[in-house]
Order: structure tokens, then C-alpha cells, then sequence
């Protein structure tokens, strides 16, 4: 029942976090918002007893993969002041 | 029946979270959000795929002292669907980065991320 | 046998160890990937043999050494060594196309393109739901970045388009998988069809899922723009791997995977493909850039297949065959456009003239066209032949239609694009790019095509039994174009004169007449073709093409080889027709309207195959319960050939406008082939008392109506070509009208009317022909005195026109008496009046084509005009000797004939005495007699005129008088021009273009129907998804009826 | 204001099919079939005890393959982006002493961390990707501290070849030496639940986990050096 809870408070959060990386002002915000839906998502997975994709979805869903989205924006940013 | 069990509310996130991530791909114009929302359908799928393979009160399908090889079949969760998210998460940052590598180039050439700009190609 | 493990070892092993090679030797990269291609290749080349030699069964491969559904399995049958054969075919021969692109974007380019072909083969081979996912998005990433080899902003954003498209796609197909296997505990296709699932809604939605998604990737109308975005802009070569590869391996998955679903799904994919097949190809008609247009008949194509899929419980024969026929020929030819759209580099459709400097080009060009259409003798011909009559006899009418429909939209639009090729003219300068490896890879498909074409011939019933030795003879005659002309005209000769010693004398009763007509005129025809210099190009083929299929027409035993005759004569009749200068919109619309008519045929035929069971011609006159719409199909579609009213708007322009020599050939040979299809079609009826008596009689009234017009609309014309033309609708006219009278005499003077109008047609247009060869204008106020200049021409039209008026004593006067007397006694007194009317109408023209050519005043600047050539000559003198002679002694045409037609009607025979004096019910005639009679009175005639007139008053070249009426134009000055206005103001109303109006009106709105669907393609990426998603939701509301 | 409207019925109708497919699953309170197999047969087979090892390399090695390709195909296109790059003097961005200092010390470990976790695959949690990525984040994370950083093409290329095609060499040899391609039973399987153990799954997570690391180091470097394209 514990687990439960946790899981819908989580689920919550992360549909917030979506909604805020859709509807974020800054595109960094919105960023980091997907970032943390992944960080969440890897949390379900560990309650899930799937440790290992929790592994992958936090080192790639929320690390990698937000890297690669701040050097995408901030490659756009330079190419817009030139 | 009962609903509020963990792997119908992880499913229904996962399920939401894949609706929220096509409506930020059809309602937001501007590229780099565009592809925020495919990531975000990507993550739902793959919360939806682990729900699926959840096996009620299971542990995670490693053998280790506390589940021994003989009686684990009783006690993991299903090993399939794991191994499958694990090729999907992959599989979804190669898109993503692709897509950004083209989002970024799509800038370069035309300076602006509207994708209503972007309709050389019609009819 | 090297197991199939190796295409993906090869594949990616290579892929991975290109990176070892140092950028310098790019070469080495580049001859790397090609062995591996070519291993690739010869793996499945070697399954395919070992399946085609042993019948072996198909093996499973299995991985990770568990069975399945516990580790991943490849399956290795037939089909997919056929299949993985072509996408590998495919995949070495675009990469030749493609090597200097991909050398100069460096060794990456070579990885991507080996992963992208390695990903296609799994594709096929899996038989893991989940690993199809893999290599579904192994594709799309690939192709996205193939996409880069030609890097500007339109690539860039079909790229992205795509990415996104086919993520999100790869993404619905990912959720059904999961939901498979949660409900059906297994990822492995055969096992979740073996065990198969629960009857629950969740598993048919998910199943549902899997099939939309493989669907989708197909890209089905309307939410394909992400799709042909990229045709349109991707490398040629990359865009004929899409069309040809990708698109082959989703059909394959979904052809896979359909096993899993319910029956009801199957009707899901017929329609979708139909509605695909259909909106596509409309939306092709308004389409001007080549590769988007190349993109929509593609997208056609694959959806007709995906129908075909769906048409599985329909249909009993193989439908694995009937599907590789299509899919081979589209593959092959589709691949083959695509490179040649990347040999040309002008992406412009009305620019294609260029490719008519290289001759070679054209007929890549022209055998691409008339494979994707699906004439014979490429595969898709028999594919659709046995897909047609499938489902007629499972009573499916209404898809038949819009397969057909489909055929004919999408024949629009690439007909027109030919006839630009070949027709028309472009200040453009030439850039086309015949670099080998460019042309190699596109010549290589072409010829496949042809050879493919022969094997599938006997993959159907009755396929066997086509004679492909005169065939053969084309394709040595193409092969020998670049011989002088006389000596192709002499070995077109020898072998058409080879292949008539061959069937006439096999022949007997009607089919004989007709085997003479075609065959005996197509070498008389030929003699002609002696007075060109030069090499005349491409004409020697098309002609034979023409006169072997109308010689298959009389081979024919199976409805099979008939309609393969008729296709092959149709497709020669065009290219003969294309020749002729201005001929490009009319060599169109003959196209249209043949083809046209030859889709009613095949349906008809199709009816007939439900009926009767069987493909012999005789199962005609066996049709069940839907012969009266057979018949009128039937009816009208050989109508189409006749060119009655309202099926005639190509005649004219297409007879006009062609050659001097072609001319004879297209009008009076070509057009019998129409009225051997009506009889044929009259016969199967049965007879005399059939039980469809409203279809003969409206087509008499129509007869006679085309026969007014017909002659009215001759005697109106400035262009002494065009009046002919106008002149044979008439004629065939009267022919309809004689043979739907459906009696002896009826049949009696519609043959022979047929027999004298190819003959008096030939030496009229052979004449006139002739003339405007030597005075280089059609406009017959242009000519004058020619009787001079061209006296033995003028003999031959004379007599021909005799013939052809009705006027004693020539044969013509003979057809004359027994139409009247067919007429009366069969009671159709109105339509016979306007016969009559129409008789004389001919008469106009007639004396009008004899005056203002060769009476008349000599025009100054024809002064050194010569005799016709004697090429010309033989042909006529030798026809107007089988005129004198039949006019002599007409017992031994008509009594023979009658013999022919008596068993089918006994009754109303004419009796023959021993002196050639033939009665009927109403009254008696001696040919021979009256030539005798008139001979004398036209002795005494001439005679009394040339003493009366010994000393005429010659009158001055420009003595005109017109009493003070000032001539405003120069050609107003001359007798011939505008000679009947007074008739045409007293009856022009009837020849009022109110019929091309109609056919114009239609095509107008067909096109704008397609332009306004097309705009659906805005070309915004987020569009197109948004349809992809709403796709997905329609089909499931109408799949089940509601959520 | 009508196409957020549109736009949202159609999400509901998509909402309403996916509720009918999650309508039909009733949580699972045991295994299927086949994962039933990989529990029971699963360590017998692959001598390996995380059994999601034991998928993702021998039962589903193909999918793995195919997602290794997946990411060097990336690459290879990401490459492709960078055809037009040029110079590579560009003014220093001044980088705090911190972030140097820090990384200089973070980066050797967290390489060695992703090492760590994907020879461990076929034992703990984690394995060829996980390190993959964790070596690529070390390398993001460098990056960072020393923009100027020359990572060598070269090497990265030489790793993910070599990786890449041991990979595929070792499944050929699966075909030779055991039960199929892909098969881990070509080394012997060694005492269950040790380091060396499982046959070659181990060494196979160790070339996914070099080719990963390296794909990704890759992406991420490309990503980066586009910065100084113009």
C-alpha cells in the first residue's frame, strides 16, 4: 500500500513536470522539467523492482539525454547571435 | 478488481504521460519542444512497458542470495519487458539526439525553430 | 548453404569495420561495401534457388541457441528469400547509382546505407514482434540520415518530418507489442497464431495497434506527407530504395504479421489500400515536380498492394503470386524511374523533352511507364489479369471498379508524362547525366522487367500458352534500331508475312477476314515505310508491337491472350500515334479512351471468368446472371476502338496528325480490331434470337447517329487528314449499325464493309498521305491541281472514293444494296433514313476531297511537286486491285462470307445463281452486270464530255470572281475553303463539340478534385502528424463500428 | 482556438483506444510462459544470475545488436552534420577553476564506475548500456571542464569499430562453437554467480559497454564541437 502511494504521488509529480516542460517560458526550464520526469520515471521503475532500467532511464533519460539538449539549445542560442 | 494497485497507477501514468507527450508534439510550435514532447511520449511508453511486466509483489529478476534459483520464479517480476525498455530508453535517445542534430541544423538554415516556417515542400 | 545469419553478420560486421579503413582509401570502403551487398545478395539468390529446385519447407533460424519465442527467431522460406532477394537487388544497384554521392560524403555514408539495407532484410526475416520494432526504427533512423546526401534546407526538413513521423509511428506499433505479449505471453508471430488469443477487445485493439502502425509506415492517403516529402527531395537513388526496398519489407511485415488479427481487419486493409490507391493517384494529376509525382504513384502502388493483402480470404488462387507480380513490376520500375529522375536531373515533368536526344533514355523511360500501368508483357499485366478475375468470381465488382478506376487516374498522369518525354518541346538545355553506374543499375531493372515478365507468365493459368516468339521478334527489332531503315522495313515484312503464313492459314469463317485484314494490311501497310532515309527510329518496333498484337487477337484461345493482344496492340498503336507531328495531346487521349475501353473488356472478361469458370474466349457466351452489363461492357469498351459517338473525341487529331504511312495503318487496319471485338461479343450473345435484344438495338440508333455525324462533321473539315478521319467514324458507323442489326444481311454488309472500308481507307489515306508528304500542308485550301502533278494518286483516291460514296460500279454500290435491303428487312426504318441521310452526306466530302486536292488550280509554288513515291503507289494499285476485282465478280466475297455466317444465321440468306446474281427477299443483283453497264455509260459519258469540251477556257491563277466581295484572308480566295458553309449553318448544330466539351468537363473536375485534395499537404510536419494520429482514430471508429 | 479544440478531441480519442487496452490487462500476479523459461532455464543456459542480462544479451542479443547499431548510425549521421566544420580556434571560455579542478578528480572515476558496472552486468543490476552511458556523461562532464579538450576521433572510432565488430565476430562464432548466433556458450559458463562466469556475456557487455560508451562520447562530442562550427 506504501509503494502505491508513493507510485501516485509520483505519477502526479511527473505529470506536472510534463506539463511543465511543455509550458515552460524558458526552453532550459522546459529541459530540465523532461529531465526530471525521466529522474521520477527511473523512481517507478525502481518500485517497480526493475532496477536495472532505472539505472538506464536516469543515466540516459535524465543525464544524457539532457545534455545533448543543452548543447542542442545552446548551439541554436550562438547561431541566432550570429 | 481493485484499481489502486502499483501497476494500473504506473500504467495510467505512463498512459497520460504518452497523451501529454503527443500534445506537446501537436500543439507546441516550436521545435526543441516538439521534440521535449516525444521524449516525453517515449518515457510514458516505457513506464507503461515496465507496469505491464510487473508481477505483484515480485522483486527485480536478479538471482542473489535472497531469491535462489529454485523457487524464483515465483517471486520476480517478468525479466522480458525490462530487457526490452532497456533496447527502447537506447533506442530513444538515438532519436532524440538525432532529431536535436536536426532541429539544430533546421535552425541553421532558416534561423528560426516555428515549424509553421518550415513548409517548403507542400502539395 | 550460408545461413541468413549472414546477411546481418555481413551487414553489420561491415558496417562496423569500415571505421578501421583510413579516410584516404574511400575506395576501398566504397569496393568493401559493395562485396558485402553482393554477398548479401547471393545469400538470398541461393535460398530462393535451393526453395525453387527442392520445395523445400521454410527453416527457421534460430539465435542465442534457445528456441523459440525464448530467444529471438529468423524465418528463411520462399517468400522471404524472394523478398530479401529484391530489397537486396535493390540495395547494389542503388548503391552503384548512388557511388560517387556516397563517396564524396565520405566512409559514414557507406555505413549508414549497409545498416539501412542489413535493417530491411531483418525486417523481413524476424519473426520476433519486438525485434521488428528494432529494425523498424533502425530504418527510419538510416533513412533519415540518407536523407543528408544531398544536405539543403528541403532534405532537412523531409528528414525531420519523417523522423518524427515514422518515431512516433515505430512508437503505437511499440505499445501493441507490449500489450501482445502481456495478453498473449509470447513475442513470437507463429506462436501467438498458433495459440491464439483471447477474443477479447483489448487484444484486438492491440493487434489492431501492430497493423495500423505497419500501415502507417506504408504511408497510406491521406496521412502520407511526411512520405512524399521525402520521395520528393531524397537522392533518387535513396527514393527508389524507399519505394522499392523499404516499402517491399513493411508490405512483407504486414503481410506477416496480418495472421494475428481477425477477418474483419482484412476488410480494413482492402480499404484503406483502395482508398489509398485511388486518392493518390488523383492527387498525381495536377502534380508537375517528377519525383513528387513518382512519390504519389508510388504510394498508389503500395496501397493497391496493401488491398491485395486484405483481399487474401477473397481470393483462392496464391495470392503470394498475384502480389509478386505487382510487386516485382513496381519495384523494378519504380526504382528504375526514380534513377532515371537522377539521370535527367530536371525534376520538372513538361522539361522531359530532353531525354528524346538519347533514344535509349526514352525507352527506359516508356518501359517503366507502360509497366507501372501493367500492360503486358511486364509481370504486374498477369498479376492484376488473375487479381481482376479473383474477384469476380468471388462477385466484388465494386472493388474491381476502383482498382481499375485507380489504374486509369494513375495512367493520366504518366501517359502525359511520357508524351511530354517524347513529344514535347523544351528550350531547356540537356543535362542528362549518362555516366555508366548511373545508367548500368536503371538499364539492369529494365530488362529484368521483361524477363520477369516471361517467367510470370507461367506462374497463371492459361499464362503458358502465350506465344512469345513474335515477341522475341520486337525485341530484336529494338535491338536492331540503329540499322537504316529499309532494312528494318524489309526484315518487318519478312516477318510479319512469316507470322501470317503462320496463323491465316490455321484460321476459318470470320476470324480469317480478319486475320487477312490485319495481318496482309500490316505488310501492305509496311511498303510505304521504303521512301524514309534515315534510321526512322523506335518506328519499326511499335508497329510490329501493333500488328502482333492484333495477331494475338486472332491467336487467341484464352481471354488471357486476347486481352494481352489487345493491351500490346494498344500500347503500339500509341507509340505509332505519338510519332505524328502535334500528336501529343491526341496520342493522350487515344491512350485514355483505349484504356479505358480495355478495363471495361477486362471486366467484362472478369464476368465472364465467374460465369463460365474458365479463361477460353468461349466462356463468354457463358456470362450468368450479369451478361446484359457484360455485354454493354464489352460492347462499349470495343467501342472505345471503334471510335462511336461519344467514345470518338481521339480519332480525329490521332488519324490526323500521324504520319503519312501510319495513318492508313491506325485507321484502316487498326480500328477493325475494335469491330472484330464486336463481333466476337455479338456471337457470344448468341446469335439471331438472343435474349439481350436492347443492347443491338441501342447500338444501332447509335450507329446511325455516329454515322450522320461522323459524315457531317467530314464534309466541315479544312484538313483533308482530318476529313478522312472524320470520314472512318462515319464508316464505322454503319458498320455498327449493319452488325447490330444482328441478321444475315446485317452481318453480311457490316463484314463486308469492314473489308472494303480497310481497303478504300488504306488507298485514300495512303493518297492523301502521300500528297501532304509531297506539299508538306493538310489544308486542303492549300492544295489544288494536283491531278497534274500526281496523276496515278489521283486515280487510286478516285477509285477509293467510289468505293467508298457507294457509287456504282465499284464494291462500295454492293455494301450499298444489301444495307438497304438489310435494312428494310429488318424494319428499322428511322435509323435507316438517317443512314440514308448520312450516304449522302458522304457524298459532300467526297467530292470535296477529289476537288479541292486534285481539281482545281495548280497553287504557284507546287509547281515541282512529283508523282507520290512508288512505295506509295504499290500498296494502292495493289489494293485497288482486289477492288476491281471483288466489284467484277462480288460472288466470290460475298458468297464464301455468307457460307461463314450461315451457321450463325440460318436465316435470310442471299441465293446465289451460277451467273453471279445474288437475290434476296426484296431483290436481285449481278456485280458483274452492273460493272459492264456502267463501264459503257461512263465510255459514252467521257466520250460525249471530251468532244463537247475539246477546247476549255483555261482561266488565270488569281481570276476570281467573286462579284465585289473582297477576300479578307488569302485562303478565302481559294474554292475549297469553307465549301460547305452553307450546310454547316444549316446543320452544324449536329457536329457542335458538345461531347469534348463533356469529356473536358470531366477531366476538369477529376483534376481539380485531385488538386483540392492535395491541399491537405500543407507542409507543416506537426500537420502531418496530427493526421497520423487522427488516421489511426478514424480507421479504428470504422473498423469497430464506433469506440 | 477550433484546433485546440480538434486537437484535444482527438487526444481523447486516442485517450479512449488506449483505455481499452489497458482495460483488458488485469495486473499480472504470475509469470508467462516465457518468462518462466528464462527464470527456470535461464541461469542453466547463460550461467548468468541478473536474468536481464541473460535477455537483453543471448535470448534478445539480436534486439541489442540492432539498438548497438541504432546509436552508431546516430553517430554516423550526427557526423555527417559536421561535414561543414572548419576552423577550431575560438576564443577561450573562461571555465571555473572549481569545475576543472572537480572534473579532474570526477571524470578518471566515473569512467572506471561505468567499467565497474558493466562487467558486473551479467551479476548486478546495471551493464553495457548503463556504463555506456555513465562513461559518456564522464565524458560530457569533461568536456565541460576543458572545452578545448582534442578528443581524438580517432580513438573513439577505433574503439566502437573494434568493439562493434567483436561483437558480431563473437555472435558468428555462436554459430560455429554453439547453439546459434549470439549464443553466450561458447566460453565456458564458469561457477554461477562469480565475476568470471556466464560465458561470453560478460565480454560481450564489455564491447556493448565500450561501443555505447564510445557512440554516445561520440554524439555528445559532436554535439559539442558543433559549437565551434561557425
Amino acid at each position: 500500500m506504501n509503494m502505491t502511494w508513493i507510485a501516485l504521488i509520483i505519477g502526479l509529480i511527473m505529470l506536472i513536470m510534463a506539463f511543465a516542460a511543455i509550458y515552460a517560458k524558458k526552453l532550459a526550464v522546459a529541459i530540465i522539467a523532461a529531465g526530471v520526469v525521466s529522474l521520477l520515471a527511473s523512481i517507478l521503475y525502481l518500485t517497480l523492482a526493475a532496477p536495472d532500467v532505472a539505472m538506464t532511464e536516469a543515466a540516459i533519460g535524465s543525464g544524457l539525454s539532457t545534455i545533448i539538449f543543452f548543447y542542442a539549445i545552446n548551439k541554436i542560442r550562438k547561431q541566432s547571435h550570429d | 478488481m481493485e484499481i489502486f494497485q502499483l501497476e494500473y497507477i504506473t500504467l495510467i501514468t505512463g498512459g497520460l504521460l504518452v497523451l501529454t507527450g503527443l500534445w506537446g508534439i501537436i500543439s507546441q510550435k516550436n521545435l526543441i519542444r516538439m521534440v521535449i514532447g516525444f521524449s516525453l511520449f517515449d518515457t510514458g511508453l516505457h513506464v507503461i512497458m515496465i507496469s505491464i511486466g510487473y508481477i505483484r509483489n515480485g522483486t527485480a529478476p536478479i538471482l542473489d542470495k535472497a531469491v535462489d534459483k529454485v523457487n524464483a520464479a515465483g517471486q520476480i517480476v517478468d525479466p522480458l519487458p525490462q530487457a526490452l525498455v532497456l533496447t527502447a530508453i537506447v533506442i530513444g535517445l538515438g532519436v532524440t539526439a538525432l532529431m536535436l542534430a536536426y532541429v539544430v541544423r533546421l535552425h541553421k538554415e532558416k534561423g528560426s525553430l516555428n515549424i509553421t516556417n518550415f513548409k517548403d515542400l507542400k502539395w | 548453404m550460408v545461413t541468413p545469419i549472414f546477411i546481418i553478420a555481413t551487414g553489420l560486421g561491415l558496417a562496423f569495420a569500415l571505421g578501421f579503413i583510413p579516410k584516404k582509401h574511400i575506395n576501398l570502403t566504397g569496393i568493401l561495401s559493395f562485396l558485402g551487398l553482393a554477398f548479401m545478395t547471393f545469400i538470398s539468390g541461393q535460398w530462393l534457388f535451393s526453395y525453387l529446385g527442392n520445395n523445400e519447407l521454410s527453416q527457421f533460424i534460430f539465435t542465442a541457441g534457445a528456441r523459440p519465442p525464448f530467444a529471438i527467431a529468423l524465418k528463411m522460406g520462399q517468400a522471404e528469400a524472394m523478398i530479401t532477394l529484391l530489397i537486396n537487388v535493390v540495395g547494389l544497384l542503388s548503391a552503384v547509382f548512388l557511388y560517387d554521392k556516397l563517396k564524396q560524403i565520405g566512409r559514414n555514408a557507406f555505413i549508414i546505407y549497409l545498416v539501412l539495407i542489413m535493417a530491411l532484410n531483418v525486417i523481413v526475416m524476424t519473426r520476433d514482434l519486438f525485434n521488428l520494432f528494432v529494425f523498424l526504427e533502425i530504418t527510419s533512423i538510416a533513412t533519415a540520415g540518407l536523407m543528408l546526401l544531398d544536405s539543403n534546407l528541403k532534405t532537412l526538413s523531409a528528414g525531420f518530418k519523417y523522423l518524427l513521423a515514422t518515431s512516433l509511428i515505430a512508437g503505437v506499433f511499440l505499445i501493441g507489442t507490449i500489450f501482445i505479449y502481456s495478453f498473449g505471453g509470447s513475442l513470437f508471430i507463429d506462436d501467438l497464431t498458433a495459440i491464439g488469443m483471447a477474443p477479447l477487445k483489448a487484444v484486438s485493439v492491440a493487434v489492431f495497434l501492430l497493423m495500423i502502425s505497419i500501415i502507417l509506415e506504408l504511408k497510406p492517403f491521406p496521412a502520407n506527407g511526411w512520405g512524399l516529402d521525402v520521395y520528393q527531395t531524397a537522392n533518387p537513388g535513396i527514393s527508389s530504395v524507399i519505394s522499392g526496398g523499404t516499402a517491399t519489407a513493411m508490405l512483407f511485415a504486414l503481410y506477416k504479421i496480418m495472421p494475428l488479427s481477425t477477418m474483419q481487419s482484412y476488410d480494413i486493409l482492402i480499404w484503406v489500400g483502395l482508398i489509398t490507391f485511388l486518392g493518390s493517384n488523383l492527387m498525381g494529376l495536377k502534380q508537375s515536380d517528377a519525383r513528387r509525382l513518382l512519390g504519389y504513384s508510388s504510394i498508389g502502388q503500395i496501397g493497391l498492394m496493401i488491398s491485395i493483402i486484405g483481399m487474401k480470404p477473397y481470393i483462392q488462387f496464391d495470392i503470394q503470386i498475384i502480389l509478386l507480380a505487382i510487386l516485382i513490376t513496381h519495384l523494378m520500375a519504380k526504382a528504375g524511374f526514380f534513377w532515371l529522375t537522377g539521370i535527367v536531373g530536371n525534376t520538372d515533368i513538361s522539361k522531359w523533352g530532353m531525354i528524346r536526344k538519347h533514344p535509349e533514355m526514352l525507352f527506359l523511360m516508356g518501359t517503366f511507364v507502360f509497366a507501372l500501368i501493367g500492360f503486358p508483357p511486364f509481370p504486374s499485366f498477369f498479376g492484376k489479369w488473375q487479381l481482376i478475375m479473383e474477384l469476380s468470381s468471388s462477385g466484388h465488382f465494386l472493388w474491381i471498379g476502383l482498382i481499375l478506376l485507380g489504374s486509369l487516374i494513375e495512367a493520366v498522369y504518366l501517359f502525359r508524362w511520357l508524351g511530354y518525354a517524347i513529344k514535347k518541346e523544351t528550350a531547356t538545355q540537356s543535362s542528362i547525366d549518362i555516366r555508366p553506374h548511373k545508367t548500368l543499375p536503371t538499364i539492369i531493372f529494365a530488362v529484368f522487367l521483361y524477363g520477369v515478365g516471361y517467367l510470370a507468365s507461367f506462374w497463371f493459368p492459361m499464362g503458358g500458352s502465350i506465344n512469345w516468339l513474335p515477341l522475341a521478334f520486337i525485341a530484336i527489332l529494338f535491338a536492331l534500331d540503329f540499322l537504316p531503315a529499309w532494312i528494318k522495313n524489309i526484315i518487318s515484312i519478312a516477318g510479319l508475312s512469316y507470322y501470317a503464313y503462320q496463323i491465316i492459314p490455321e484460321q476459318e469463317g470470320l476470324y480469317l477476314i480478319f486475320a487477312f485484314i490485319f495481318l496482309i494490311g500490316g505488310i501492305l501497310t509496311l511498303i510505304p515505310g521504303f521512301t524514309n532515309k534515315g534510321k526512322r527510329i523506335g518506328f519499326y518496333p511499335v508497329a510490329m508491337m501493333m500488328f502482333v498484337g492484333m495477331g494475338m487477337l486472332i491467336e487467341a484461345q484464352s481471354m488471357l491472350e486476347f486481352f494481352f493482344g489487345w493491351e500490346l496492340m494498344t500500347a503500339g498503336s500509341y507509340f505509332l500515334i505519338i510519332r505524328g507531328h502535334r500528336s501529343m495531346p491526341h496520342a493522350l487521349s487515344y491512350m485514355l479512351f483505349s484504356l479505358g475501353g480495355a478495363y471495361l473488356i477486362f471486366a467484362a472478361f472478369g464476368i465472364a471468368f465467374a460465369g463460365s469458370g474458365n479463361f477460353l474466349m468461349s466462356g463468354l457466351s457463358t456470362m450468368g446472371g450479369l451478361g446484359g452489363i457484360a455485354y454493354t461492357l464489352l460492347a462499349i469498351g470495343f467501342m472505345t476502338k471503334t471510335a462511336s459517338l461519344g467514345l470518338h473525341i481521339w480519332l480525329p487529331g490521332a488519324h490526323a496528325e500521324a504520319e503519312s504511312d501510319v495513318s492508313p495503318m491506325v485507321s484502316a487496319i487498326l480500328l477493325k480490331a475494335g469491330v472484330l471485338g464486336l463481333i466476337i461479343t455479338f456471337m457470344a450473345m448468341g446469335g439471331p434470337n438472343n435474349e439481350y435484344t436492347t443492347l443491338p438495338y441501342v447500338l444501332g440508333w447509335l450507329g446511325a447517329i455516329t454515322a450522320l455525324v461522323g459524315n457531317l462533321a467530314a464534309a466541315f473539315q479544312e484538313d483533308a487528314k482530318r476529313l478522312l478521319a472524320y470520314s472512318s467514324i462515319g464508316q464505322l458507323g454503319y458498320i455498327l449499325f449493319a452488325l447490330a442489326m444482328m441478321t444475315h444481311l446485317g452481318w453480311l454488309t457490316g463484314i463486308g464493309y469492314s473489308l472494303s472500308h480497310f481497303a478504300y481507307k488504306a488507298i485514300l489515306f495512303m493518297g492523301i498521305g502521300a500528297v501532304v508528304l509531297r506539299l508538306k500542308t493538310h489544308n486542303m485550301f492549300e492544295m489544288g491541281g494536283m491531278i497534274k502533278k500526281m496523276p496515278f494518286t489521283f486515280i487510286a483516291v478516285l477509285m477509293g472514293i467510289i468505293t467508298l460514296a457507294g457509287i456504282p460500279p465499284l464494291i462500295g454500290f454492293a455494301g450499298k444494296w444489301l444495307f438497304y435491303n438489310a435494312i428494310i428487312e429488318k424494319g428499322w426504318y428511322f435509323q435507316g433514313t438517317i443512314i440514308f441521310f448520312a450516304g449522302i452526306i458522304a457524298f459532300l466530302y467526297c467530292f470535296r476531297i477529289l476537288y479541292a486536292v486534285f481539281l482545281g488550280q495548280l497553287k504557284d509554288e507546287h509547281r515541282n511537286v512529283k508523282e507520290a513515291p512508288i512505295w506509295y503507289l504499290i500498296p494502292q494499285y495493289l489494293l485497288l486491285l482486289s477492288i476491281m476485282i471483288f466489284s467484277a465478280k462480288p460472288e466470290w466475297i460475298f458468297q464464301p462470307l455468307g457460307s461463314m455466317l450461315a451457321p450463325i444465321f440460318p436465316q435470310g440468306q442471299l441465293v446465289w445463281n451460277e451467273g453471279g446474281t445474288a437475290f434476296s427477299d426484296i431483290g436481285y443483283w449481278n456485280g458483274s452486270w452492273v460493272m459492264y453497264i456502267i463501264g459503257i455509260m461512263f465510255v459514252m459519258i467521257f466520250a460525249w464530255l471530251f468532244i463537247q469540251n475539246r477546247k476549255p477556257k483555261k482561266v488565270k491563277q488569281f481570276n476570281i470572281v467573286y462579284a465585289g466581295e473582297k477576300p479578307e484572308r488569302p485562303e478565302t480566295t481559294h474554292m475549297a475553303y469553307n465549301m460547305y458553309s452553307g450546310y454547316n449553318k444549316a446543320l452544324g448544330f449536329i457536329t457542335a463539340n458538345g461531347i469534348t466539351t463533356f469529356w473536358n468537363w470531366i477531366s476538369e473536375h477529376v483534376t481539380a478534385m485531385g488538386d483540392s485534395l492535395r491541399k491537405i499537404y500543407s507542409g507543416n510536419g506537426q500537420t502531418y502528424v496530427f493526421h497520423i494520429i487522427l488516421f489511426v482514430i478514424i480507421v479504428y471508429l470504422f473498423s469497430n463500428g464506433g469506440f | 482556438m477550433i484546433k485546440k479544440l480538434i486537437y484535444i478531441l482527438v487526444l481523447v480519442g486516442a485517450g479512449i483506444i488506449m483505455a481499452q487496452l489497458f482495460a483488458g490487462f488485469s495486473g499480472s500476479t504470475e509469470l508467462s510462459e516465457t518468462a518462466r523459461y528464462y527464470v527456470e532455464s535461464g541461469p542453466e543456459e547463460t550461467g548468468a544470475a541478473n536474468l536481464v542480462t541473460a535477455v537483453i544479451v543471448t535470448y534478445r542479443g539480436l534486439d541489442t545488436l540492432g539498438e548497438v547499431t541504432i546509436l552508431f548510425t546516430v553517430a554516423a549521421i550526427i557526423a555527417f552534420f559536421m561535414k561543414t566544420r572548419e576552423q577550431r580556434d575560438k576564443p577561450k571560455r573562461r571555465v571555473s577553476e572549481i569545475l576543472t579542478t572537480g572534473a579532474r578528480i570526477l571524470v578518471p572515476g566515473t569512467m572506471l564506475f561505468g567499467a565497474y558496472i558493466f562487467i558486473n552486468g551479467h551479476l548486478s543490476p546495471g551493464g553495457g548500456f548503463q556504463g555506456g552511458a555513465i562513461i559518456a556523461s564522464g565524458f560530457a562532464l569533461m568536456l565541460l571542464a576543458f572545452p578545448q579538450a582534442n578528443l581524438s576521433h580517432k580513438t573513439i572510432r577505433w574503439v566502437e569499430s573494434i568493439s562493434g565488430f567483436s561483437f558480431v565476430i563473437i555472435g558468428v562464432l555462436g554459430i560455429f562453437m554453439a547453439g546459434g548466433f549470439l549464443d553466450n556458450s561458447i566460453l565456458p559458463l564458469g561457477n554461477f554467480g562469480s565475476l568470471f562466469s556466464a560465458g561470453a556475456i560478460p565480454i560481450i557487455y564489455i564491447f556493448i559497454g565500450l561501443k555505447v560508451g564510445a557512440e554516445l562520447s561520440n554524439v555528445v562530442g559532436h554535439m559539442h564541437e558543433k559549437q565551434k562550427e561557425i
